[in-house]
């Protein structure tokens, strides 16, 4: 079958990309990028060619795309790869984004380049593993081997203080995936170690309601220990509350194109997490940490919202705002309703798409201005007027941000609607509280607005020239995204909700 | 005369060789002149008989196990694994001393000896099947060690390694006499041979003292294998020898105070008793301080050798953390973390030795921006840093993985938790010579002669190994399931 | 009749594709874009004055058009969840897309001369027809959430005009606290509408209404461990939206601000769109205002605002300000109407006002463009520069002062009625009434200050007056004015002379508005439950000519002893109206002609109150300066400082003091300098065990000898055998 | 009753030898004490029937190990001046009271372990002797050749090792250079 | 009678002694000393649960082995501190402190 071997495709056109870079002469940059370019518009068509051929009555898994072949067959590892409604929006998503982050590198990045596009298309390789592995393992590999290429694309690429956060990144990162890994390896003894025991899809159904463990001479629920671990991997992805301080540092430090994909698909990943593994396996401990998980999505909210306002470096600002919007989406999570996660999912891809929007348009503008300070350390403006000096610029922003401050039309209503009546039905309290995480979203990024925005023009801003004709190509994409899925959010609904609705009713019977 | 007690030496025969090497090899070296500095013959028997010594091994494989020599020895698939490792490690720090520049020209065919006796002492732990051949083994180890880390003889810190290895090598042999006295007074044999059956039979009395006894015995084990807290001498003496010596350190001794470790659990405690019990439990403390003792020390170190002796350390720690389930997946995962680590080291002490070679020392700001003078070595030491920190695909993953689920499986969650946080602090400080090569600039534009293609071809090839094995492991782990088959 | 999608839908879509071709059109070519904007919404005009002919020809009881389409589904299973979009067009919607599409396609005329010098002229129309179309789409919404969309999208278009001339620093600020504000009210309307929807299901007007009818709001609301009753919260939250979009007390200080837009965009937010959703909405959600109990509540914030707003716009010197209080004074009578169930009026007054305050706003463009001034002490005689202009603000002037057979009274007084009429009833109405009287003298007092200081009299600044441009009549300069003026004629809303059918001067035929607009009774909610919802695209096939066709009923449905009380209280409200219609008019003219009397006087009598009007009452310095800089922004700073200070840094980091202590020790220890770059992004406790097990690490080997033995011996001591 | 007078006078020997070490200031009395120290093990060696020990410990220890000792000492402690060039005396006092009292906690705690050890192990064993007091070279020759020929052979490696170690390390400087 | 007991107390002693040359002494020869004395007490050990506890004459093949390894070990550790004296001119254990941390 021709389609059934899309998903491996997707998966390794990334590499072949990447055998091409590096195979090429260094000083060839033009080759280099046109390549990587190729390469990854290749990619994006095969996911659309993916969405069309998706069948959306059917829930969970395509089977039509399944792929299970062994790989280390003496512990039932395979290479095992599935797509379903949850993964399906995130895998057009890291396709379009990374086709976009390859147009934003084209001028941005001046030095190693060979070196820069091979990571960024191994790093899309290693999402597109992360979203499509039904093995554990296999997923385990793509979600540490990730953390490789981001390491250095942060490290080598990035701000001043590059290393500090790619460090952190790293170190946060890992520290989480350790935990999850303990939990990968008792899933698979706790379940003997057949065929089946690192089969995500298997392994889910509650099955370890009754399991315990002895930690320390006390005896502890298997699947709420082994929640919590899962939980901490990828809350730290996502990242909720306590774990969220490695994002302002890798977001502020980043090079553009990785902030976005940083925000736009890394992110993403943590609560792909929970609605893949943490909750299908665990459902009787999501349901009884959901208030617990619930309060941290309303922290999550509030709390990057609220610092966020305090920011005066913009890069840094709408990385709290990305703390604060993965807040919705765990608030949707937490709510276990048919609103709630088809709300949580629409929200990962709505906020990859606005989130991706304002990351670019910030590194558009630090390419004109070399700095990102909203008031200078000094107390001064440091912009002021773009408003007048770059009206496509200021449009294209207007729309991102609106877009991210949930504004009924463009995208981020909707999800974040349907996420407030999923969790109202739970909790009311939370509800009401977070509400008010809306208000403060659209005050932070207002108050950014109107300090950079409005007022007469900075005479630093008179010399920045508008938005070349490539960066308003790539903008453009983005554009119709935001405003065609807050309008007509149906075909990405479509395809999500047989697999949300299997995953809500398989939570309703704990 | 019926010699049954020489029975079966066929299977000695790797041994043999080795000794034959090592005599033949002080031999060769009588034959030079005192200043002469090329002494390639030293270097080419040598390789050539360790060689043929993995040869043999290698024919050796597949066997029944079989106690020789009167029970002195036993020759079973998971010692001979080992000393394959132990023979590859030795051939590569063999070859590394032979350019390198951090012991003397005159000196080095001594080093060649020394390594072939260490050897053979780590053929007798890693076989050893009574007190004696551990102790006798233990000793060859050690007073052979004490010489190669004041091989540097004009070097005061060599002397002083020396001295702190021999210092502290003597009393640790000495406490794990005293209680390897008790454990012959309270069994009354010396042989390991059905010892086990013993084990459950012992009344209360018996119990209270084998126990501490084997405390102190443990001393001497964990001393070869610098398990927390008998560790002390190790970064000293590991920094302060030259680095080949150094390498040589962090493989051999190791690997076969670990087989040692294992035979004596799987001996002394197969059978369900209380003794069980409580050296498990030691296990379990030992192996958790060890891993964070060396991670957490390494973190600090400006000397990326010390920084190496300290990681080994944490590494040791983790190869015994597999020990406190004595089964097939333990057995299995520390064989392969034993294969994994041997690569991993050697790369990494390879690519230090040459670049502590140019510049007289091994700071970590030494490293600064190699990947814009060597990319490829630099990628290799990445790799390797990211394997040693347990990254997938990479072996250093699947080593770690292994023994992980070994731990999971017996159910010993927190130390698989600890073993898992230790991950994420040893990436810290492996993440600092990665940061340095990549992220920063290069403090000079000069070569490193060092780095020659043959030499890059060589770090190369042993980097390969960490890719395959780290995605194509069921091959080895199966290699390494068939020598599970052990004594008893 | 046969209203297909076709014959609807173009209403909204016609500025709405106007407003997407002019985001390509609008830089290239400018004319085109505006012309285009322009005949859109006059098409939008045709279409919905159609529909409003045929409501009221027919006059038909119920008559509606509901047509619903599926926005997305997310049915799973037996879970079923649709959320469905749809038009609903009763007499109450008709009447107000015909109000919305007049008054918006007058000011689309008059700002093609008002914005014609703008260098954005083109932009501003782009603007225009997305406000326009989003309101139009509330408007036209058959439920909550799409009312919400679009209510969020005239947010939107606000925020964009009000910083239309963004080079301002004030409009920055302006459209951002317009923006804000609002959104105050929006954050608990939509919290309204996820307890609407979680209880009916589906926000439809006419689900609620069945639902509201079928008692299913009986339930109890808990958070933070309080229980008020569901219906309640959801009233006050659904009404707190009213209150952020039309400018109640205590969130109404964005409204003055608004005026920093251009002068059609505040008419066009002042008058036809923005603040008359609000009101729509509240009329629209009337049954669970009822239902929740919080007509009082609202009465006394419609009473507050319709007071004290006109109280500060006593003393404003710039006319658009005092046009703007003027427009949250009238908003705030119309809130009373619903307070007091004067539903009907209420709904009266928003259409007259829309009307007279457009043209007001419209007039005041002219003088402004005229003179390029706004402050009205540096005007005065330009009656004889613009005659047209002070024509039509005099008639708009007679109205909002509720000088009879002029609109203003017609509504005005039929609310001020009802309040009096409820205060008699209900000792707690009592304020209502007096302040919403109060606040009538003070309106008209106010109106003709303006209309006094800027036409009459002799002018004070002769510059500006010598250099005002002469006015002549023109199709888009003051045509529309006089348009409009001309609709401020009571007649055109009532028959009679208080629009109560009371001196009843043309017959009840022309009490179409009351015959048209009816209260939804609480006792006859459940009827809605049988309302036919339409797939979009099908043509109605309802046969009408069999619906009741609804008649004037002057008892308002009371029996005749109970009517002919409420004829006697609203007769002596009517009195008391033209009564303070005039009195107003005359301190007015008494101060500001024949100067009899001296403001001054009055500003200094009461300087103190003068000196808290002319800070709005300190609203904007409680919010702004105490609430938001004193509070939030600090806390804020506060909370960034722990997050990537104290918390990432001490806690993830490992703390600066920890390890200065660890240091400390370690120097006590073994005099170790410890490597200053240590460690970075581990933990305290990786740092402190490092700096202790370094220590211990000393190179001497007795210390090391000295730690195996005690270590062996706790090994030994402590392991149970 | 000869065995017991030679017990206690091997054990008074040994006990005495040993503690001399620890506390004499002199490092060549230590040394010479530890040679007593030696004699008393051969003793009581003797005593345990283990004659073929205690023979070895006497030529091995007494005339080999102490012997290299006291070379070692002279050779360390020949030069005249007591203070090196990094200004640290060369030749230390044996101790002082802070390592001693280091040692004596030390002492206690390592007892603390031995303690426990042997406690259980003299109340726990039958105190009779199982060996006779027949000569032990024959059968120890005999295991040593059989039994242990493994152990007999390859500990020549090892001393060849030392030999050839010992022979590196201390061979004079001069000759290296580079 | 003799018992096992004496000889066992006597090893201990000689352990602890070796124990305390070990740390009380800073003479690198003297801590040499001390290695012998903790070797001795084993090796008496084995003997004398050889003669007591099971007549297995093993222990006495451990304890000569110990006793000849020991001499070995200690003519090892004689020459490293020899040269060490070279190099420094120093037999103070505290001077071989260099490497550390």
């Amino acid at each position: 079958m021709a389609g059934s071997n899309l998903l491996s495709w997707i998966l390794w056109m990334p590499m072949l990309g990447v055998l091409g870079v590096l195979l090429m002469p260094k000083d060839k940059t033009t080759w280099i990028k046109s390549w990587a370019l190729i390469n990854t518009v290749i990619t994006f068509a095969l996911t659309l060619v993916l969405y069309c051929k998706f069948d959306q009555t059917q829930a969970g898994m395509q089977s039509a795309f399944n792929v299970a072949i062994p790989w280390i067959a003496q512990f039932n590892i395979f290479y095992r790869l599935g797509v379903d409604g949850i993964s399906m929006p995130m895998t057009i998503l890291t396709g379009l984004l990374f086709m976009l982050c390859i147009l934003s590198s084209w001028t941005q990045i001046k030095k190693s380049i060979k070196a820069y596009f091979a990571l960024l298309l191994l790093l899309q390789s290693c999402v597109f593993g992360v979203f499509f592995a039904l093995d554990f393992f296999l997923f385990y590999v793509y979600w540490e081997v990730m953390l490789i290429p981001m390491f250095f694309l942060i490290g080598v690429w990035g701000g001043e203080n590059r290393e500090y956060a790619a460090v952190k990144f790293f170190l946060y990162t890992f520290f989480g995936s350790i935990l999850m890994l303990v939990g990968i390896v008792a899933l698979y003894f706790a379940t003997n170690q057949s065929v089946d025991s690192f089969n995500i899809l298997a392994l889910s159904g509650g099955k370890f309601t009754q399991l315990n463990v002895t930690i320390f001479g006390q005896a502890v629920s298997f699947s709420k220990l082994f929640f919590v671990f899962m939980f901490i991997g990828f809350a730290i992805k996502v990242p909720v509350f306590p774990f969220h301080t490695w994002l302002p540092h890798a977001h502020v430090q980043a090079p553009t194109a990785i902030s976005v994909i940083l925000a736009g698909v890394l992110l993403k990943m943590g609560t792909y997490g929970f609605l893949r593994i943490a909750f299908p396996i665990f459902p009787d401990s999501a349901k009884y940490f959901s208030t617990a998980i619930a309060w941290l999505g309303l922290i999550n909210v509030i709390y990057g919202a609220l610092c966020a306002m305090a920011q005066t470096d913009v890069k840094k600002l709408i990385a709290y705002s990305s703390v604060s919007h993965m807040g919705f989406v765990m608030l949707g999570l937490a709510a276990m309703t048919v609103e709630g996660v088809n709300g949580a999912v629409l929200q990962m891809f709505n906020h990859g798409t606005s989130t991706a929007m304002m990351f670019f348009m910030i590194g558009i503008l630090y390419e004109r201005s070399h700095h990102r300070w909203i008031v200078k350390p000094d107390g001064s403006r440091g912009y002021g007027g773009l408003y007048t000096q770059l009206p496509v610029y200021s449009i294209i922003f207007i729309i991102g941000m609106f877009a991210s401050m949930g504004l009924p039309g463009l995208s981020g209503f909707i999800s974040e609607a349907l996420i407030f009546l999923g969790i109202y039905q739970k909790f009311t309290t939370i509800t009401v509280l977070a509400l008010f995480g809306l208000l403060i979203g659209a005050a932070y990024l207002l108050w950014m607005f109107k300090r950079m925005f409005f007022g007469d023009v900075n005479p630093e801003v008179k010399e920045y020239n508008d938005m070349t004709k490539l960066e308003v190509a790539y903008m453009i994409p983005l554009c119709i995204a935001v405003i065609v899925f807050g309008v007509w959010p149906s075909p990405i609904l479509n395809i999500m909700k047989a697999s949300v609705g299997q995953l809500v009713s398989l939570m309703a019977t704990f | 005369m019926h010699l049954n007690y020489l029975a079966n030496i066929g299977r000695y025969i790797p041994e043999i060789l080795l000794v034959i090497l090592m005599v033949g090899l002080i031999l060769i070296e009588a034959t030079y002149k005192e200043d002469e500095k090329d002494r390639r013959y030293i270097f080419i028997t040598a390789i050539i008989g360790l060689v043929a010594t993995f040869v043999a091994i290698l024919f050796n494989m597949g066997g029944k196990p079989q106690a020789i020599f009167t029970n002195s020895i036993v020759i079973d698939d998971f010692s001979s694994l080992l000393k394959l490792i132990m023979v590859l490690g030795t051939i590569a720090v063999v070859y590394l001393s032979r350019f390198s520049k951090d012991i003397y020209e005159t000196l080095k065919t001594e080093f060649v000896i020394m390594a072939v006796g260490i050897l053979i002492g780590g053929f007798l732990l890693a076989s050893a099947n009574n007190m004696l051949t551990l102790y006798l083994g233990i000793e060859t180890l050690s007073i052979l060690s004490y010489v190669m880390a004041s091989l540097k003889k004009n070097d005061e810190r060599s002397s002083e390694a020396g001295l702190k290895y021999a210092l502290y090598g003597g009393v640790s042999a000495g406490i794990m006499l005293f209680g390897l006295s008790h454990i012959f007074g309270v069994l009354g044999t010396i042989q390991f041979t059905g010892v086990a059956a013993m084990i459950p039979n012992l009344t209360t009395v018996q119990m209270a003292i084998l126990m501490p006894s084997f405390v102190l015995f443990f001393a001497g084990i964990g001393y070869k294998i610098a398990a927390v807290p008998f560790h002390m001498w190790s970064p000293d003496v590991y920094e302060g020898s030259p680095t080949p010596v150094t390498t040589f350190f962090a493989i051999v001794p190791k690997i076969a105070g670990i087989a040692v470790l294992i035979r004596v659990t799987s001996v002394f405690f197969t059978v369900e008793s209380p003794m069980k019990v409580g050296w498990i439990g030691l296990m379990l403390v030992v192996s958790a301080l060890t891993m964070t003792v060396g991670n957490v020390t390494a973190i600090g170190q400006k000397s990326v050798k010390r920084m190496l002796a300290y990681s080994s350390i944490s590494h040791a720690g983790i190869m015994m953390a597999s020990l406190v389930m004595i089964g097939d997946v333990g057995i299995r995962a520390v064989l392969f973390y034993a294969i994994t680590y041997l690569f991993m080291t050697l790369v990494a002490f390879y690519i230090t030795s040459i670049v502590q070679d140019k510049y007289g020392n091994d700071h970590f700001d030494r490293f600064s921006g190699l990947i814009y003078r060597y990319p490829w070595m630099a990628v290799m030491m990445t790799v390797v840093m990211f394997s040693l920190t347990g990254i997938p695909p990479l072996a250093g993953f699947v080593a770690k993985y292994n023994i992980l689920s070994s731990l999971i499986n017996s159910k010993f969650y927190t130390l698989a938790v600890i073993l898992g946080l230790n991950s994420v602090v040893s990436a810290y400080y492996y993440l600092k010579i990665v940061r340095l090569m990549v992220l920063k600039q290069p403090e000079s534009e000069e070569a490193i002669e060092g780095f020659g293609f043959l030499n890059q071809m060589i770090i190369v090839v042993m980097t390969l190994p960490i890719f395959v094995l780290g995605i194509f492991w069921e091959t080895i782990m199966s290699f390494a399931n068939v020598s599970k088959l052990f004594i008893n | 009749m046969d209203y297909t999608i076709t014959t609807v839908a173009p209403i909204v879509l016609l500025p709405f594709f106007a407003f997407v071709i002019n985001v390509f059109l609008a830089k290239r070519v400018p004319i085109a874009a505006v012309a285009l904007s322009t005949l859109a919404i006059f098409g939008s005009f045709i279409y919905a004055l159609r529909i409003f002919l045929d409501f009221q020809n027919v006059y038909a009881v119920g008559y509606h058009i509901h047509k619903v389409f599926t926005w997305f589904d997310l049915s799973a299973g037996e879970h079923l969840f649709k959320v469905n979009m749809g038009i609903y067009i009763d007499n109450m919607t008709a009447t107000m897309l015909l109000m919305v599409t007049a008054v918006a396609t007058l000011i689309h005329v008059f700002s093609t001369w008002y914005m014609h010098d703008d260098e954005r002229f083109a932009r501003f129309f782009v603007y225009m027809s997305l406000f326009t179309s989003a309101m139009l789409g509330l408007v036209l919404s058959d439920n909550l959430l799409s009312v919400f969309i679009f209510w969020e999208l005239m947010g939107f278009c606000s925020y964009s005009l009000i910083g239309f001339y963004y080079e301002k620093e004030g409009a920055g600020n302006a459209s951002m606290k317009a923006f804000m504000t609002t959104r105050v009210g929006d954050v608990f309307f939509l919290m309204g509408i996820l307890i609407i929807w979680i209880i009916v299901g589906n926000t439809t007007f006419v689900d609620i209404y069945a639902a509201i009818g079928a008692g299913k709001f009986g339930g109890v609301f808990t958070s933070f461990g309080i229980g008020l009753p569901i219906a309640t919260i959801a009233a006050l939250c659904i009404f707190a939206g009213t209150m952020g979009k039309s400018a109640q007390f205590p969130i109404h200080v964005w409204l003055p601000d608004a005026m920093f837009g251009p002068t059609p965009c505040s008419a066009l937010i002042h008058a036809a769109t923005m603040v008359a959703a609000g009101v729509y909405l509240s009329l629209r959600m009337y049954p669970l205002m009822e239902a929740g109990h919080i007509l009082t509540f609202i009465a006394y914030i419609g009473a507050i605002t319709a007071f004290g707003a006109a109280t500060i716009a006593l003393i404003q010197t710039d006319i658009k300000a005092v046009l703007a209080y003027s427009t949250i004074s009238q908003l705030g009578y119309m809130v009373i109407g619903i307070g007091v169930g004067s539903y009907n009026a209420s709904f009266m007054h928003l259409i007259t006002h829309a009307v007279f305050k457009a043209c007001l706003f419209l007039s005041a463009g002219s003088v402004i463009h005229s003179i390029h001034c706004q402050e009205m002490p540096q005007m005065g005689g330009l009656r004889k520069k613009l005659p047209y202009t002070f024509f039509a603000m005099l008639l708009c002037c007679f109205a909002i002062a509720g000088v009879p057979f002029f609109s203003g009274f017609v509504s005005k007084d039929r609310i001020l009625g009802d309040a009096l009429l409820m205060a008699m009833e209900n000792k707690a109405f009592i304020p209502v009434a007096l302040l919403g009287f109060g606040g009538a003298l003070l309106t008209a007092f106010y109106m003709f200050r303006m209309l006094f200081l800027t036409f009459f009299g002799e002018p004070r600044d002769h510059h500006i007056y010598d250099h005002a441009h002469e006015e002549h009549i023109g199709w888009n300069s003051n045509i529309p004015l006089l348009i409009l003026s001309v609709f401020t004629l009571g007649l055109f809303y009532s028959g009679s002379f208080t629009g109560q059918g009371e001196v009843n001067l043309f017959g009840s035929k022309y009490e179409w508005f009351q015959t048209l607009i009816h209260k939804p009774e609480a006792s006859h909610l459940e009827h809605f439950a049988h309302y036919e919802k339409e797939d979009f695209g099908t043509t109605d096939t309802r046969d009408k000519v069999e619906l009741p066709k609804a008649a004037y009923d002057a008892n308002h449905g009371l029996s005749e002893e109970a009517a002919h009380h409420v004829h006697f209280v609203h007769k002596i409200g009517a009195i008391l109206s033209i009564f303070i219609a005039f009195a107003g008019i005359f301190l007015a003219y008494s101060m500001y002609i024949t100067k009899k009397l001296d403001p001054n006087w009055w500003a200094t009598t009461f300087s103190g109150w003068r000196k808290a009007l002319q800070n709005k009452y300190y609203f904007d310095d409680l919010y702004i300066g105490k609430i938001i800089q004193k509070g939030l922004l600090p806390f804020n700073n506060l909370l960034a400082k722990f997050d990537s200070g104290i918390y990432d840094r001490y806690v993830v980091d490992g703390t600066a003091v920890l390890n200065r202590w660890a240091y400390n020790i370690s120097r006590w220890f073994d005099n170790n300098v410890v490597d200053s770059g240590m460690v970075d992004g581990t933990g305290a406790s990786v740092r402190l065990m490092n700096v202790v097990l370094r220590t211990i690490q000393s190179g001497k080997v007795q210390l090391y000898i000295i730690v195996l033995v005690v270590v062996l011996a706790s090994y030994v001591l402590t392991l149970r055998f | 009753m000869f065995s017991n007078t030679l017990f206690l006078l091997s054990a008074v020997l040994t006990v005495a030898g040993a503690l001399m070490v620890v506390y004499t200031k002199n490092l060549m009395h230590a040394c010479i004490y530890l040679l007593a120290s030696f004699f008393g093990i051969a003793g009581l060696y003797a005593c345990l029937g283990a004659d073929f020990l205690a023979a070895t410990q006497l030529v091995v220890y007494a005339g080999g190990v102490i012997i290299l000792m006291l070379f070692a000492i002279m050779l360390t402690g020949g030069t005249g001046n007591k203070v090196n060039r990094y200004g640290l005396e060369k030749i230390p006092a044996m101790g002082n009271k802070k390592t001693y009292f280091t040692a004596g906690f030390t002492a206690i705690v390592s007892a603390l372990i031995l303690v426990k050890i042997t406690m259980s192990a003299m109340s726990g064993n039958p105190a009779v002797a199982n060996l006779t007091n027949e000569p032990t070279v024959e059968r120890l020759g005999t295991i040593l050749a059989t039994d242990h020929i493994l152990a007999f052979e390859i500990s020549s490696v090892l001393l060849l090792g030392a030999l050839v170690g010992a022979a590196v390390i201390s061979r004079p400087r001069k000759e290296i250079h580079d | 009678m003799i018992n096992l007991w004496a000889y066992l107390g006597i090893s201990f002693i000689l352990f602890i002694c070796g124990i305390m040359v070990m740390i009380a002494r800073k003479n690198i020869i003297a801590l040499l000393l001390g290695v012998e004395l903790i070797l001795n007490a084993a090796a008496l050990n084995f003997a004398a649960y050889t003669k007591f506890s099971n007549g297995n004459l093993d222990g006495h093949i451990m304890s000569l082995f110990i006793i000849i390894i020991a001499a070995a070990e200690s003519a090892v550790g004689l020459g490293i501190v020899i040269r060490f004296f070279q190099l420094r001119e120093s037999i103070h254990i505290d001077d071989a402190s260099t490497l550390q941390n």
